[in-house]
């Protein structure tokens, strides 16, 4: 809206050249010589790639001087009133991961790190911030603010877990983990759309009772009789022949649990439906302009309603993620925190499902990676390693991503006189 | 023609009611239904979880007596707990309320820090954060530093508050210049806080001399808040009342104050009004911070004494919850909070007394924050303000169109 | 179709903004609502639309009675409306905002907005429209955002269309295009009810004009009744439409602009080398299409807007570099053209909104600390002056009309002594009594010896305001001409043609025309000039 | 629902007058570690000894002092706090309540106060057992620890396993390498808290990548999470173990007791009810506790169904160090080693 423009700003070619410099002096000049190795294949693949090996230094010294020259390029268009293209941004940006990745390995205990599993154990990680940020996407594209993710998640995990020990069916479990996240999101619906309570209050609230509930029903009912409560049956890993055995893509793409081909689905369900079918349309415009909505007889708080209990089942089956896939029983607050990562992925994707799947990803892959770092043995100490996934979430949003401008109507109750 | 305009009520001032408007409506009657129907749902919820009510349900036909007194007096007991615990009871007098105010002082002043965000535009989710590195560096300069009497106490409330305006002020550059959102940013804040204070934790600077243990030297008696003899009440409570007559001032009757409010809810307005609006958002956000910090102080030199990883508990969450609970504005956050730290304290004796789940208290205390948050929906249950509905118009609409 | 309502009344709270209305639309028949600011007029058709509930009254179409529940239901019986405040979504594309409730889908729900692309050009032929279906509608300018709304009507098949101040934003030329389509649209046996200020259109276009005020009807006359009737009756005094200012004293040029250029973030030229001086004692009007820099001119003055080159100075102090604040303190009085997005924060008390500006000077503040007494004397006294119409000042500014919200932006900014007085738009969605007020205030403050600039599309103004006209096109001044120039020449300036060209052709078009009463003035005019002497060369 | 009344008698008790009581760090009394297992030995001291109980629960720093004078208010004989962070706090308690006791798990003051006993435990030492034992059983000669927070009471069981590993390859002329934990650092991998168990999951998977095959996670309910990623390997081909902490895993986490190779037992439980027992025969002392493998206050579990898959000379030789450190003959160090 905002009618104020500016010439292309100095953020990227400064962000550049410091890229630049700090992968030329401090990677390069003043790194380790010795190699990295990444190995690409796993064990189960159907044929072997070599490992990637980088000389330390010399190849950083190589991707500085590159640096250096997509800054002076990003200069030079600056001075024309341009701004660097996209890919030349996500070239850059790839170059600086690299580069970090080699001056790290290349400087560790052991100098060789698995590409493969970096990245199929970020996508482990990422699932349930995927299932979350849909449930943002969905809730908050029709202007419901959802901070119940949380929540939403736990309530799913909880309930997946007892209901898979119970009826030793693992799909009972995902199911009843979907309506768990439902039940979540509907309290959310009712009191914001309805009684038109704080969308942020109730959200805040649900995360606090879902974890009331949860925490007492583990252990009044859970912990009295864990064979029969909590050993909840697992889904099934389903590999798909020949495809799942390619190096690298492979265990990612084709070797996942029904959650994680779910979670495939779901990203490209909710991208469909909201940009192209007449139900995404009407839910966008809910969430854009409620009264414009309404004027053209789409009944906005229904509409809102729904979204956010579909939201809730989103994040309910992503929550089952945990008891179902990942962990053999529940146990208190196992969701730990990631409702708000999620949230964090939503906006950081701009309230794309397609964003908050990337962001959610580049999260994931990050939180992997400071395992990874910490298990070969780098100098720095732990906690600033364990602070690298959120750090390296700061630098994207503020560093190359910048403003992102959410539905308009996104928080504010609709009423009719 | 004769004057047709009928005279209308003036309302009275409403800060930010835009945003608030929905929970302002109800007037004090509306609250105290609705807290009223909160400890019914609630009570029924702890005697349904109580041991020994579920046993009676066991024989309920037989001697129904039984469960419905035992329903009773679960209920009834649990409440009883939880004002003994939080305001009076007969063997310690009033001490418990001044428990209450203890245990509400971080949570004021975090929740103003959270309310004055909020009034600037801006949705503050870390006030953990924020806290965590405003009690840090208190708590150095609290048992690091040795100094006289007051100037030790005074630099520590200043350091907590600048360590606080640090990482609120920050985030607002940063949102500001990039334009970074300042949820995202929040929220990674605060885990970088967390972690950043375990490292700290780890190291000699900050470990008790000694001690392996990740727990800091307790503060020189000179940094640390005077308490009221026989209990935990200290000044800082003092300091939280001071802060929120502050935070009120600052917003309704400061330049300051009106530009935040300004580009809180118009950006746009307020730059062609002469705002700055990036200094602006620095600054509310520094502000927010320093009220964090401030609730970070109250901790390590008043409740405390010491400085842990745990310092924040969850306090920066509950600070959302209360300064949204009130309304964003200054006293209803203060009020809030009161209410907040009487749970705390009162949740903790009905943990004791009755054997209520602590957790189950959790579920209580977010039910009375729901329905005290949603007038309309206690006007419902209690029938009040019943709108005459109209009869559907399908038909006559069906009978009309063409 | 036949539309009537019966003894409509609603209520807020206990304030009746309608009361007990009587409203007959006949079948094809161009009704028009004429009222002040505040009068009732959009509460009455959000009513129709179902978006309101009425507190009393009835609904007929075709005598048959109705309800709605809401605007769907009102659709669904034929009825559209264009709304005075744009119901369009801005990030949706032009297609998206026509097919939005009404789409159509392929299976399972796909949208097939192939469909709806086509019918808005068919829609489009039929009219005239030049809409690009698939334009994001926040690129758009206002007058093809409005044509949309038509669109959006149309494609419903609304029998009844309502259109609420459709004009207040369009350009002259746009609007004759309006009036035109109304007309089509009459003989194609739709009714419409028609909402506006600006009489000379409303006698132009209606069959039955129905003067509102205050919540009530004050009677229905035919398009003969005479302008000054018109405004008469709706304000229920007598009202001096003609200005009759006395010509300008002007001074010394006090305001000065050199070469000033601006680019926007995608690196186009938006105001190139723009340069002209204001004198003390004088009008200038800034005349043109919208969308030809007149934004970027403003709002560099101001500095929301950086300056790719040039100058701006002010009593010889330069503008450019300058904060907001500075810009402001140094005597700058700003009416921007948008008042709900940048003149007002609609939240806030009127109250404060009176002090936007102000707040942090004496003697509404000294140091940081505000005195919230002197801002509520300034209230009481400015809403008495401008008569802003309100039942408390301390409500919020959105709860104002159109047009009143106007009156608090004017009368905020011409509240203090002011160096230089820059208003876009200043009269837009005024009613035509309070346009003769702030015309008055505005020409107060020429005669103050103030420089004063006006920006409006509005011709009308323009001509009733200006001293000299200088014309944006293209984002460069076309020329600077006289304020006597005629509607036809600074037409033709508008569309591109030099001043020289089009005092010639506007001559050789209308040779019955007056004669020639001003010539352009040459571009680098730096002394004061005497616009009966600013010949050409 | 339509069960008999039960008579309407008093509870029977041997000990009615005596009140044990219990508060929690905020980790809570499932926390699958300390809490849990002192917790468990006063719930089995109500039992045999059928004395009152009153328990605590803390959900932040804030509670402590809170619950502290909530147990006073309710005249506890004998309170046992659980956690380092509650030090202080106990220590404000037993000054103000002379004549009452106290016991705090894992923490020992500088200065002895008279009516507190520490309850601390040498984990290391039987870590160091497992760390051998570890290192015997692995085929990769990769073995991993990682814990769930820095702290000492987390990391003794890592230094423990360090120098069992170390002390394997130096006898063995061996070269078992240890993942997560480098000693002279003190530093390593750490979940960064207790609770999310599918990052313990993605832990010990990159641990089984990176060629590790006996894990131990120190890290309470997280530990499942390493179970959970250790049974997954073992369904696609590997052949991974886990060390469990704190109780018997083989017992407490029976999901895991085909891949549970051992356990580092720290008896909170026993402990507890043991105190408990002397207390309210009116035997209290504030001398410290020191669990070790002596007192078998610390132990190495069975290998329960390992047990024939380890060499019975790897099982003497673990009998010859356990020896060797109760006589004092090996000493096992830590920076965290109690005082
Ligand atoms: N939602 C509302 N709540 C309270 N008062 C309202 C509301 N909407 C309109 N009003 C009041 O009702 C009166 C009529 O407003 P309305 O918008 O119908 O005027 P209008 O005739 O359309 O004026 P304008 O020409 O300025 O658009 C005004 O006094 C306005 O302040
Ligand atoms: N993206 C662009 N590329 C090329 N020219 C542009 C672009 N945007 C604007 N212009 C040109 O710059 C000039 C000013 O445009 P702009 O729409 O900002 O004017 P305006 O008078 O402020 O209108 P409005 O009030 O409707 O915004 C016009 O000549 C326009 O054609
Ligand atoms: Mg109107
Ligand atoms: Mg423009």
């Amino acid at each position: 809206m905002s009618a104020i423009s500016v010439l292309p700003s100095k953020k990227t070619p400064i962000i550049f050249s410091v890229l630049a410099v700090i992968v030329l002096v401090s990677f390069g000049l003043l790194g380790n010589s010795q190699t990295a190795s990444f190995s690409l294949t796993s064990a189960g693949d159907a044929f072997s790639l070599p490992d990637l090996v980088f000389p330390g230094r010399a190849s950083n010294i190589v991707i500085g001087v590159l640096l250096a020259a997509l800054a002076a390029y990003s200069w030079m268009l600056r001075a024309k009133g341009r701004v660097l293209p996209v890919w030349a941004v996500a070239v850059g940006a790839v170059l600086f991961v690299l580069a970090f990745l080699i001056w790290v390995v290349s400087g560790a205990n052991i100098n060789s790190i698995s590409l493969a599993s970096l990245l199929a154990g970020g996508v482990v990680l990422a699932v349930p911030l995927v299932f979350g940020s849909l449930s943002g996407v969905l809730s908050e594209r029709s202007g419901v603010v959802n901070i119940a993710i949380e929540g939403q998640l736990l309530g799913g995990a909880f309930t997946a877990a007892i209901v898979a020990s119970v009826t030793q069916n693992a799909f009972a479990g995902l199911v009843a983990a979907g309506i768990a996240g439902a039940v979540v999101s509907l309290v959310l619906a009712l009191f914001s759309i309805k009684y038109l309570v704080n969308q942020i209050i109730v959200g805040v609230v649900l995360n606090v009772l879902v974890s009331g509930i949860t925490g007492f029903l583990f252990t009044t009912v859970m912990q009295e009789d864990p064979e029969l409560y909590n050993s909840p049956v697992h889904l099934p890993t389903i590999a798909i022949p020949g495809l799942s055995a390619i190096p690298v893509i492979g265990p990612i793409l084709f070797k996942q649990s029904v959650i994680g081909y779910l979670m495939y689905i779901a990203v490209f369900l909710v991208w469909f439906g909201l940009y192209k079918t007449r139900w995404g349309l009407r839910v966008r415009a809910v969430g854009e302009h409620p009264k414009a909505a309404d004027t053209l007889g789409i009944k906005v708080n229904r509409t809102r309603f729904w979204n956010v209990t579909l939201g809730g089942i989103v994040a309910g089956i992503g929550g089952s993620f945990f008891t179902l896939v990942a962990i053999d029983s529940f146990t208190k607050e196992i969701s730990g925190g990631r409702g708000f990562i999620a949230l964090a992925a939503v906006i950081f994707g701009r309230w794309n499902p397609l964003g908050a799947f990337a962001a959610a990803l580049l999260f994931g892959f990050a939180d992997n990676l400071q395992v990874m770092l910490t298990i070969i043995g780098t100098p720095v100490p732990s906690q600033f390693m364990a602070m690298m996934p959120y750090l390296v979430t700061i630098f994207a949003v503020a560093g190359l991503v910048g403003r992102s401008r959410g539905p308009a109507a996104v928080g504010d109750p609709y009423v009719k006189e | 023609m004769s004057e047709i305009k009928a005279p209308v009520l003036p309302d009275p001032k409403k800060p930010g009611n835009d945003l608030f408007k929905s929970i302002t409506q109800g007037p004090g009657l509306v609250s105290v239904l609705g807290v009223i129907v909160a400890l019914v749902i609630g009570g029924l919820l702890i005697a349904i979880t109580d041991e020994k009510v579920g046993e009676a349900a066991g024989y309920l036909f037989a001697r129904p007596s039984d469960f419905f007194s035992a329903l009773w007096s679960a209920g009834t007991e649990s409440y009883v707990a939880l004002f003994n615990g939080s305001i009076y009871n007969s063997s310690q007098g009033f001490a418990p309320l001044l428990e209450t105010l203890t245990v509400s002082t971080p949570l004021i002043c975090a929740g103003l820090g959270v309310a004055l965000a909020f009034r600037a535009g801006m949705f503050n989710i870390g006030a953990q954060g924020q806290l965590i590195i405003g009690a840090t560096m208190a708590a150095y300069v609290g048992f690091a530093w040795h100094l006289p009497v007051v100037v030790h106490l005074l630099l520590v409330i200043v350091f907590g508050l600048l360590g606080g305006a640090l990482w609120g002020g920050l985030v607002g550059l940063l949102k500001a210049r990039t334009g970074a959102h300042e949820v995202i940013l929040t929220i990674m804040f605060n885990y970088v806080a967390l972690y950043l204070l375990d490292f700290l934790m780890n190291t000699e600077a900050f470990r008790r001399p000694g001690e392996t243990n990740p727990i800091s030297p307790i503060l020189d008696a000179n940094a640390i808040f005077p308490s009221l003899p026989g209990s935990r009440l200290h000044l800082g409570f003092l300091m939280a009342i001071l802060l929120t007559i502050g935070v009120a001032w600052l917003l309704n009757r400061s330049t300051i104050g009106f530009e935040f409010r300004a580009v809180g809810h118009n950006p746009d307005a307020a730059r062609t009004a002469g705002v700055n609006v990036a200094r602006s958002t620095i600054l509310a956000m520094a502000f927010a911070g320093a009220l964090a910090g401030a609730a970070g102080v109250a901790q390590v030199a008043g409740t405390e004494k010491v400085l842990t990883a745990g310092v924040a508990g969850s306090l920066g969450f509950d600070a959302i919850t209360v300064a949204l609970l009130g309304r964003s504005t200054p006293w209803g956050t203060f009020f809030a909070g009161l209410l907040f730290g009487a749970f705390r304290a009162g949740a903790v004796n009905m943990q004791i007394t009755t054997g209520t789940p602590i957790d189950i208290v959790l579920v209580v205390q977010s039910l009375i924050v729901l329905f005290i948050a949603a007038p309309p929906l206690v006007k419902a249950i209690f029938g009040l303000n019943r709108k005459k509905k109209r009869t559907s118009a399908t038909e006559s609409i069906k009978a009309g169109a063409k | 179709m036949k539309l009537e309502l019966r003894g409509i009344s609603k209520a807020f709270g206990s304030f009746y903004a309608n009361k007990d209305i009587d409203l007959v639309v006949d079948d094809a028949e161009i009704h028009c609502l004429l009222g002040e600011n505040g009068a009732g007029k959009s509460t009455l058709m959000n009513v129709l639309y179902g978006l309101y509930q009425p507190t009393e009254g009835q609904i007929l179409l075709d005598g048959k009675p109705v309800e709605f529940n809401g605007p769907g239901d009102a659709m669904a019986a034929g009825i559209g409306m264009v709304h005075q405040h744009f119901m369009l979504i801005p990030v949706f594309t032009v297609a998206e905002n026509i097919a939005l409730g009404a789409e159509a889908t392929k299976a399972a729900g796909v949208l097939d907005l192939q469909v709806t692309r086509k019918k808005i050009r068919e829609i489009s032929d039929r009219y005239g429209f030049d809409v690009d279906p698939d334009a994001l509608v926040e690129d758009l300018p206002v007058g093809v955002q409005q044509r949309v709304e038509i669109i959006k009507a149309l494609v419903r098949d609304a029998k009844v269309l309502i259109l609420d101040e459709p004009t207040a934003v369009l350009t002259p030329q746009e609007t004759d295009e309006l009036l035109e389509i109304m007309r089509q649209l009459k003989a194609n046996g739709t009714s419409i009810v028609f909402i506006s200020h600006k009489l000379r259109e409303v006698r132009a276009v209606s069959d039955v004009i129905t003067v509102i005020r205050r919540g009530q009807v004050i009677d229905s006359v035919g398009a003969e009744t005479s302008t000054t009737e018109l405004a008469n009756l709706m304000v229920g005094r007598a009202v001096e439409l003609n200005l009759n200012k006395e010509p300008a004293t002007p001074g010394a040029a006090r305001f000065q602009v050199r070469e000033l250029s601006v680019v926007n973030e995608l690196g186009a030229t938006t105001l190139d080398a723009v340069s002209f001086d204001i004198h003390e004692g004088e009008i200038l009007a800034v005349a043109g299409v919208q969308g030809n820099g007149q934004t970027e001119l403003t709002e560099a003055i101001l500095g929301t807007q950086p300056v790719a080159a040039g100058s701006i100075s002010l009593d010889g102090t330069e503008l450019v570099g300058k904060s907001v604040k500075q810009v402001l303190r140094s005597g700058l009085g700003f009416v921007p053209e948008d008042r709900s997005v940048h003149g007002l924060v609609s939240q806030f008390t009127i109250e404060e909104n009176l002090v936007l500006d102000l707040y942090d000077r004496p003697p509404f503040a000294k140091g940081i600390s505000m005195n919230l007494g002197e801002v509520k004397k300034n209230a009481t006294k400015q809403i008495a002056d401008f008569d802003v119409r309100t039942d408390n000042q301390l409500n919020p500014a959105s709860s104002l009309s159109g047009g009143n919200q106007q009156k608090v932006v004017m009368a905020r900014e011409l509240s203090r002594d002011l160096k230089l007085f820059i208003a876009s738009q200043p009269t837009r969605g005024v009613d035509v009594g309070s346009i003769e007020f702030l015309h008055r205030r505005i020409v107060a403050e020429r005669d103050k010896g103030t420089p004063v600039m006006i920006v409006s599309t509005e011709l009308d103004e323009v001509m009733e305001l200006a001293d000299r006209i200088a014309v944006l096109y293209k984002g460069r001044v076309n020329g600077i001409v006289p304020g006597n120039t005629s509607r036809e020449v600074l037409g033709l300036m508008m569309a591109g043609v030099s001043a020289e060209e089009a005092f010639a052709q506007a001559d050789f078009a209308t040779s019955a025309n007056e004669p020639v009463e001003a010539q352009p003035v040459p571009l680098e005019t730096t002394e004061p000039t005497d616009t009966q002497e600013g010949e050409a060369q | 629902a339509c069960g008999a009344a039960p008579e309407e008698t008093a509870p029977k008790a041997e000990n009615p007058d005596y009140t044990g009581c219990i508060v929690s760090d905020s980790g809570g009394f499932d926390d699958q570690s300390f809490n849990e297992s002192s917790y468990r030995g006063l719930k089995n001291a109500e039992k045999d000894l059928g004395i009152k109980m009153q328990e605590a629960e803390s959900k932040s720093n804030a509670d402590f002092a809170t619950n502290l004078q909530g147990m006073m208010n309710n005249n506890c004989d004998l309170t046992v706090t659980i956690g380092f962070l509650l030090g202080d706090a106990t220590k404000k308690a037993a000054e103000e309540n002379p004549d009452k006791h106290f016991a705090i798990v894992d923490f020992q003051y500088d200065e002895p106060i008279k009516n507190i006993k520490p309850m601390i435990y040498d984990t290391a030492q039987a870590a160091y057992l497992a760390g051998y034992a570890a290192a015997a059983s692995s085929e990769t000669g990769t073995v991993a620890t990682f814990g769930g927070i820095k702290i000492p009471t987390v990391t003794i069981f890592m230094d423990g396993f360090a120098d069992g590993v170390a002390k394997f390859n130096e006898d063995k002329g061996k070269d078992v390498k240890l993942l997560g934990w480098d000693k002279d650092k003190q530093d390593g991998t750490f979940t960064g808290d207790f609770e999310k168990q599918d990052k313990g999951k993605q832990v010990t998977s990159n641990f089984i990548a990176s060629g590790a095959d006996v894990i131990m996670p120190v890290a309470g309910p997280v530990g499942k999470g390493a179970g959970a990623a250790v049974k997954e390997a073992n369904t696609g081909g590997k052949d991974a173990k886990l060390v469990w902490v704190d109780s018997d895993g083989y017992l407490t986490a029976p999901d895991y007791k085909d891949v549970m190779l051992t356990s580092v037992i720290k008896t909170m439980d026993k402990a507890v009810e043991d105190l408990v027992t002397a207390d309210s025969k009116g035997e209290f002392d504030s001398t410290p506790y020191i669990g070790t493998l002596e007192n078998e206050g610390v132990a190495l579990a069975p290998f329960h169904d390992f047990d024939s898959k380890v060499s019975d000379e790897t099982k003497s030789e673990i009998e010859a160090l356990k020896a060797q450190i109760i006589s004092g003959e090996l000493k096992v160090e830590s920076p965290s080693s109690p005082k």
